[in-house]
């Protein structure tokens, strides 16, 4: 038998394994271990929380719609809940770098760790409360899912047409009528080439394509829909906050993806009926005197 | 081992028919081979099928690259066994052992060899050259978006590389540890003599191999305009490019599925005595998962990619609306391969890293049947989440609700990993070696991409962040610091098992520091910019995300430093470092009890496991995983 | 401190690949063999409504990308013979603010555009163009024989006599919603033809006005489906140069 | 390594099994595989109904289009589809799904044939023929379909059907093949179980071909 051949090596036990044999939780969390984790495990907790209600709403733009907004209100909700468990993690994982037993990091420990092979109440209770999360997180996602999925009997038409690489829109002739009893009026249909919406109206957008797959995303509406060939996809929202933003095109179609992009922006109702009113003339682009443009 | 034996082999071997043609097949025959069909195959298009003027070209790319594929594999040997086996020939003892490359020095290397450390070592290789294209291509992306309208690259040329970036990631993350571990270590894990089916295997690495070039070719013949998920229409709509890249998958699809067959039935019928189910080491599972699981997806990749390649090259209309087709076919069967595959990358390095854990924190593994049962579960979730990735394209929006619930259902499994991980270490006696620095720093990667993940599982915030940035931060996150830097410490941890010698710790350390400050800079700059709407996959963008862009090119150049200053790690300890001892963590499982280098057939005498691998801190009778010898007594403590 | 050297080596030696890699991909690209085509100053004047200064650029679209068929005249060497193609160059350039007046030679035959929209002229001076056409004996699809322009500013063509469009717009970031739309109806010859002989063939020459935006470069394509595949979007519409390119703004 | 190891690696990786050992590692492997061609079977059905349903701009048999309303081709396609694309009728996908069938059964009839130890080389011999035939009916379908790739996603389904039970028409020839040739070379006269192996992979092809054709006759 060969020296390097060396199965059957006997580590060094545990050192004090006769209190280990049979470990109930608290002697396998022993205090002076649980205080540190714990110091590490509140800062980091803290931390997560305030960056998930303060951080958030400064990395994300404003705006324009209620949809837009939960998506804001999620990732502060979900980063919120997530932050303690994430904590824990961490905590346990720089607890255990700091407070290593074995220093040298040349030669393997000359002791082994206490033989943890696992405690039913630590992981029931790690899968009680992942679980719990997940039931939270859920019932959130489905309830912010479904107070969108409301149908405004009367809404604006919009039919958005993908195609490679420019983005067009028309305004069917139709006569909206406004939830206060007034009335929105599309005298004649009219083609343009940036996306204008009244403010407070609730707008629907047919969303299809004249060739490859788009992905119809006005960025600060908070929804999103792909342009498919052959298909209407309708999406729904309310613009209820003045503002101009782009429509991006979020998925990739081809040579020019990057350059599908269209100013859009939300307009007092005023304003969009006489923009409107002016047909198919009225092409002369309000987004771009908004934004002081080139014409 | 250069000794009488071996030395006998050799005459046995080189007494034999040596002079026959198929002894002499290596890569070089292969190319001859591949380059020589594919030609034959291209000139016979040129002068049969090129007339079509909406299918020609494609036709005539599809029989290339059939011609390429068959030639090369032929060329190599893939084929030679089964033709062998036709004929009423079957190999004789020399030429398999000169099949399993004994006496061959290092040219075995370039062979259709049988040896599973042959054929890992083959794999490490071939990962590390993908790797490198996919890191050469990812530098270019990210130099083309240090400016807003940068001219580096034509919008043409840049969308190729984002594709071919992703492919190449994709297939090297699938196999970085299935290939390499799964093969090489694997079998020694469970004291087995080699894999179930030795030929199989080596066709898996040489079909592989023979799949990379059309990959490449793909930037001659145009470039893949549509990422590397190439949603229909518009790959339909791309050039012949795409038959090439279809047939890099259809051919990738051949080995994996080799692969995890051959995985499966060497775990199922090739361990030794003692080595029960519960007995086995983590990574093993996680071994069979994975392979279990690319079976599962891998028909449906090969479904897609042949409706693919129809489309382009008979004009069959699958993906073309115009004539009843439909890009949601498209996306519904590539998802449906799309996320259990991304756990087919995940989870064998996860396993790795539970080894690497458990190991350098000298505790057993905390809550084994619990970790098993969150892969188990994980896979089993998988298959079900797929049109996560479907939230925005239209179909079905009454789904939405359900596969929101499986999507999240997903992190309970996902949370139990990181359970494991820090029951595994806490109270440790944690040996920080370099495998140990890359598992904290998955730690750490794998948290924010699992709360990120959490936030594109919900509907309304999916609706922001979907195809955007925020999604490339995610999975690089997932995929790259999770998966990929497992891997890298799996890759530590074996590295002196593989190559015989110690890795060189300094160089390592120096590192893995550039690589987790790289990433961290690279990827939240992402996130950023995600968060304040950046679209993915654009060579040019508003100059509002321009200082977030610059800082994350310069965190991807600091990133790709870092990965270089490992691979020189690598390479120059392979060639000159110090020699390794069989058993330099002292860890308990299977392939450190046997030599280094690992003799062909692994184990000097027979292996009857004992106990789990993962005995430390126990009592004496414990902590034996393994005795040898043909009685179970006999050899015990031997060597000592 | 070898260890350091061979370290450095090693990444310096990654670099250069990667710097070599990227000279050699990009040698393909923005920077276009055939040059940038820069405007022709006309002094100050007011063509587009207001004293500003007038410069002019001109250029045509082809059938035939590489020439082979032609008098000689090579519009995109090394292209796809079968393929469309603008020329001489694919990119321009002009000063900010300026009025830019455009010439566009049409030789190329055509058909339906996918969208009609881009039959209207849009963001030009007047939201027009004028077309004067030369010999052209192709009917339009109206039923209108031979489908001549006089050069009577025009507002929209009919979508199913489109050759091409120049459709350019401004990048995200530099001039937000601008975007000129420009239809080039279709010229007489069939693809393929000998095309590009100023003197010979059947052309229409497309003239209007536009009031450049800021400083930055600002992408144009074509919206007529003149490749093959999907929507005809496919082959030449896909390859960058041919039927899309870059306008400078300096 | 010192002298005095006994161990014997004259005999190469894995391969010093027993046959009922190769038996059962091969026969397990064959079901793995055949499970993922099931999957691929599964998905590829799916993808026929998922078509059919959605029934894009009238494109699956363009059975609603009119001369009126004719259902629209690619614009890049000249040609305007006005009429319906015929259904094909069951004729030979049948006959090449019973002829695998045959082949099958053969081959099981073989496998019991070696395992008495009485002749099984000529049946093998003739199953492999009857594959052949069914590769002949085959390319013979492709030929007088009343379409072609281009009409329609019915039609671009049917061909890929047929394709695919093409390829593993395929592999069932080249299975047969060996198996017949060692037959007759008499290596079954003892370890048989190779047979058992090609009679597995020809009946799941034949099965296959019957989930195929049943779904291309009964929903066209």
């Amino acid at each position: 038998m060969s020296s390097n051949h060396n199965h059957g090596i006997h580590h060094a036990t545990y050192q004090s394994i006769d209190e280990e044999v049979a470990p109930g939780l608290h002697k396998q969390l022993h205090r002076q271990h649980v205080r540190g984790t714990l110091y590490v495990w509140a800062l980091l907790t803290v931390g997560g929380i305030l960056a998930g209600l303060y951080l958030t709403p400064i990395l994300m733009p404003h705006m324009n719609s209620p949809e837009g907004r939960a998506a804001i209100e999620t990732v502060k909700v979900f980063t919120v809940a997530a932050a303690p468990v994430a904590a824990l993690v961490c905590a346990v994982a720089i607890y255990s770098l700091i407070n290593s037993r074995h220093r040298s990091h040349l030669d393997s420990p000359p002791v082994d760790g206490p033989p943890l092979r696992g405690n039913a109440l630590a992981s029931g209770s790690w899968l009680v409360v992942s679980t719990l999360l997940v039931v939270f997180l859920l019932f959130w996602g489905l309830t912010e899912w479904a107070s969108q999925q409301v149908v405004h009997a009367d809404a604006l038409q919009v039919n958005v047409t993908g195609q490679q690489w420019l983005w067009t829109y028309s305004y069917p002739a139709q006569t909206v009528i406004l939830p206060g009893g007034k009335t929105l009026t599309v005298p004649k249909a009219v083609d343009a080439t940036t996306l204008d919406l009244p403010i407070n109206v609730p707008v629907q957008f047919n969303v299809t394509s004249k060739d490859v797959t788009h992905g119809f995303w006005p960025t600060q509406l908070g929804i999103q829909g792909d342009a498919n060939p052959g298909v209407n996809d309708v999406l729904r929202t309310t613009p209820d906050h003045l503002g101009k933003f782009q429509v991006r095109c979020s998925q990739i179609c081809g040579l020019y993806h990057a350059y599908m992009y269209t100013q859009a922006s939300v307009i007092p109702d005023s304003a969009f009926t006489a923009w409107i009113a002016q047909g198919d003339a009225g092409r002369v682009l309000t987004s771009a005197k908004i934004t002081g443009g080139v014409r | 081992m250069t000794t009488t034996q071996e030395r006998r082999l050799e005459d046995t071997v080189l007494g034999s028919a040596a002079g026959r043609f198929y002894r002499h097949q290596n890569f070089g025959t292969g190319l001859l081979g591949g380059v020589g069909l594919g030609f034959l195959l291209w000139l016979l298009g040129e002068y049969t099928v090129n007339n079509n003027p909406n299918y020609g070209t494609d036709m005539v790319v599809t029989l290339t690259m059939l011609g390429w594929v068959i030639g090369f594999n032929l060329g190599v040997g893939t084929f030679n066994a089964v033709l062998h086996w036709i004929l009423g020939h079957d190999q004789t003892k020399e030429d398999e052992l000169y099949a399993a490359g004994v006496g061959q020095g290092k040219s075995r290397y370039w062979k259709y060899c049988t040896d599973h450390k042959v054929v890992g070592t083959q794999y490490l290789i071939l990962v590390f050259v993908l790797f490198f294209i996919g890191g050469t291509l990812a530098m270019m992306i990210r130099t083309q978006l240090l400016t807003p309208n940068s001219s580096f690259l034509s919008p043409q040329t840049y969308n190729a590389i984002v594709s071919i970036h992703g492919m190449t990631m994709i297939i090297a993350t699938i196999i970085m540890v299935s290939g390499p571990f799964a093969n090489f270590i694997m079998p020694i894990m469970i004291g087995a003599k080699d894999m179930a089916f030795p030929r199989l295997n080596a066709m898996s690495i040489w079909v592989i191999v023979s799949a990379v070039p059309p990959l490449m070719a793909t930037f001659f013949v145009g470039g893949v305009n549509a990422g590397w998920t190439t949603y229909a229409p518009l790959s339909v709509q791309d050039g012949p490019a795409m038959v090439c890249f279809a047939f890099t998958i259809i051919t990738f699809v051949v080995s994996v599925t080799v692969a995890g067959i051959n995985t499966l039935i060497t775990v199922l019928t090739m361990r030794a005595p003692g080595m029960t189910f519960s007995r086995m080491p983590v990574f093993v599972w996680a071994s069979v998962i994975g392979g279990a699981l690319g079976l599962y997806a891998m028909p449906a990749f090969l479904l897609d990619m042949t409706m693919m390649v129809s489309d382009h090259a008979t004009g069959t209309s699958f993906f073309v609306s115009a004539q009843g087709g439909s890009g949601w076919l498209w996306e519904n069967v590539f998802w449906i391969m799309g996320h259990p595959e991304v756990y087919v990358i995940l989870i064998p390095p996860v396993g790795a890293l539970m080894e690497v854990f458990s190991t350098f924190s000298r505790k057993p593994m905390f809550a084994y049947k619990m970790i098993i049962g969150a892969m188990i579960g994980i896979a089993g979730l998988s298959i079900m989440v797929w049109a996560h990735h479907m939230f925005t394209t239209g179909w079905a929006p009454d789904l939405a609700g359900p596969f929101m619930l499986t999507t999240e259902l997903i992190s309970i499994p996902t949370g139990i990993i990181f359970l494991c991980a820090i029951g595994t270490m806490w109270r440790g006696s944690n040996w920080v070696r370099l495998p140990m620095y890359f598992g904290f720093l998955f730690i750490w990667n794998f948290i924010v991409g699992g709360v990120t993940g959490i936030y594109l599982s919900d509907v309304p915030a999916d609706d922001y962040f979907h195809g955007n940035m925020f999604v490339t931060a995610h999975f690089h996150y997932t995929l790259l610091g999770g998966a990929m830097i497992a891997a890298t410490a799996g890759l530590c941890y074996w590295f002196p098992k593989v190559t015989g010698r110690m890795l060189d710790e300094k160089t390592g350390r120096a590192a893995f520091w550039l690589i987790a400050i790289g990433f961290q800079v690279t990827y939240l700059a992402q996130f950023y910019e995600g968060f304040k709407g950046m679209p993915r996959r654009v060579a040019n963008y508003d100059p509002i995300f321009a200082p977030e862009n610059v800082v994350s090119s310069i965190g991807a150049y600091v990133l790709m430093a870092g990965w270089i200053v490992l691979l020189y790690a690598l390479v120059s300890s392979w060639r000159s470092g110090s020699i390794a001892p069989a058993n330099p963590w002292s860890a308990k499982s299977l392939e450190w009890q046997t030599l280094t280098p690992v003799p062909l057939e692994n184990f000097l005498e027979d292996v009857t496991v004992v106990n789990d691998a993962y005995g430390y801190g126990e009592r004496a009778e414990l902590q034996v995983h393994a005795v040898f010898g043909s009685t179970s007594d006999a050899h015990h403590g031997e060597g000592h | 401190m070898r260890r350091l050297l061979g370290a450095g080596g090693a990444v310096l030696l990654g670099a250069a690949v990667i710097a070599l890699v990227g000279v050699g991909f990009s040698a393909q690209a923005y920077s276009s063999p055939r040059g940038v085509q820069k405007a022709t100053s006309l002094g100050t004047d007011m063509t587009c409504g207001k004293a500003l200064p007038h410069v002019t650029l001109s250029f045509a679209t082809y059938a035939d990308a590489s020439g082979t068929n032609d008098v000689g005249q090579q519009v995109h060497p090394g292209g796809n013979p079968s393929w469309p193609s603008y020329g001489p160059t694919n990119i321009f350039q002009a000063p900010a603010h300026a009025c830019v007046t455009m010439h566009i030679t049409q030789y190329d035959s055509g058909g339906s555009l996918n969208n009609p929209v881009f039959a209207k002229v849009q963001g030009t001076i007047g939201d027009t163009e004028s077309v004067v056409s030369s010999g052209n004996s192709v009917s339009g699809c109206d039923g209108t024989s031979p489908l001549t322009y006089d050069g009577t500013p025009i507002s929209a063509i009919q979508p199913c006599d489109a050759g091409h469009t120049f459709s350019l717009r401004g990048l995200p970031g530099i001039a937000p919603g601008f975007f000129v739309n420009v239809p080039l109806p279709l010229a007489g010859n069939a693809a393929g033809d000998n095309v590009g002989d100023l003197n010979s063939d059947a052309h229409q020459t497309v003239t209007f006005s536009f009031i450049a935006g800021p400083k930055g470069t600002y992408a144009w394509n074509c919206e007529y489906p003149c490749g093959l595949s999907v929507a005809g979007f496919g082959a030449v519409m896909g390859a960058y140069g041919y039927m899309s390119g870059y306008l400078h703004v300096v | 390594m010192s002298a005095t190891q006994e161990h014997d690696v004259t005999h190469e990786g894995g391969h010093h099994d027993t046959p009922e050992q190769r038996d059962r590692k091969e026969l397990s492997a064959l079901v793995l595989f055949i499970a993922g061609d099931a999957i691929f079977l599964i998905l590829e059905i799916l993808a026929w109904f998922y078509l059919r349903a959605l029934d894009t701009q009238n494109g699956w048999r363009f059975s609603k289009a009119t001369p009126a309303n004719p259902a629209t081709s690619g614009s890049n396609n000249p040609h305007t589809i006005v009429h319906e694309v015929a259904k094909v009728a069951p004729g030979w996908t049948i006959v090449i799904a019973a002829l695998a069938l045959i082949a099958g059964l053969a081959a099981w009839w073989a496998e019991g044939n070696a395992r008495k130890g009485v002749a099984h080389a000529p049946i093998l011999a003739a199953a492999l023929v009857v594959a052949l035939a069914g590769i002949g009916a085959q390319v013979y379908q492709f030929q007088i379909l009343p379409f072609s790739t281009t009409d329609g996603t019915y039609a671009s389904m049917f061909e890929f059907f047929m394709g695919s039970v093409l390829a593993h028409l395929f592999l069932v020839v080249v299975v047969l093949l060996g198996v017949w040739n060692r037959a007759r070379k008499g290596m079954y006269n003892e370890v048989w179980y190779q047979i058992r192996l090609a009679r597995v992979w020809t009946l799941w092809v034949a099965i296959s071909g019957i989930f195929l054709a049943v779904t291309a006759i009964f929903f066209a």
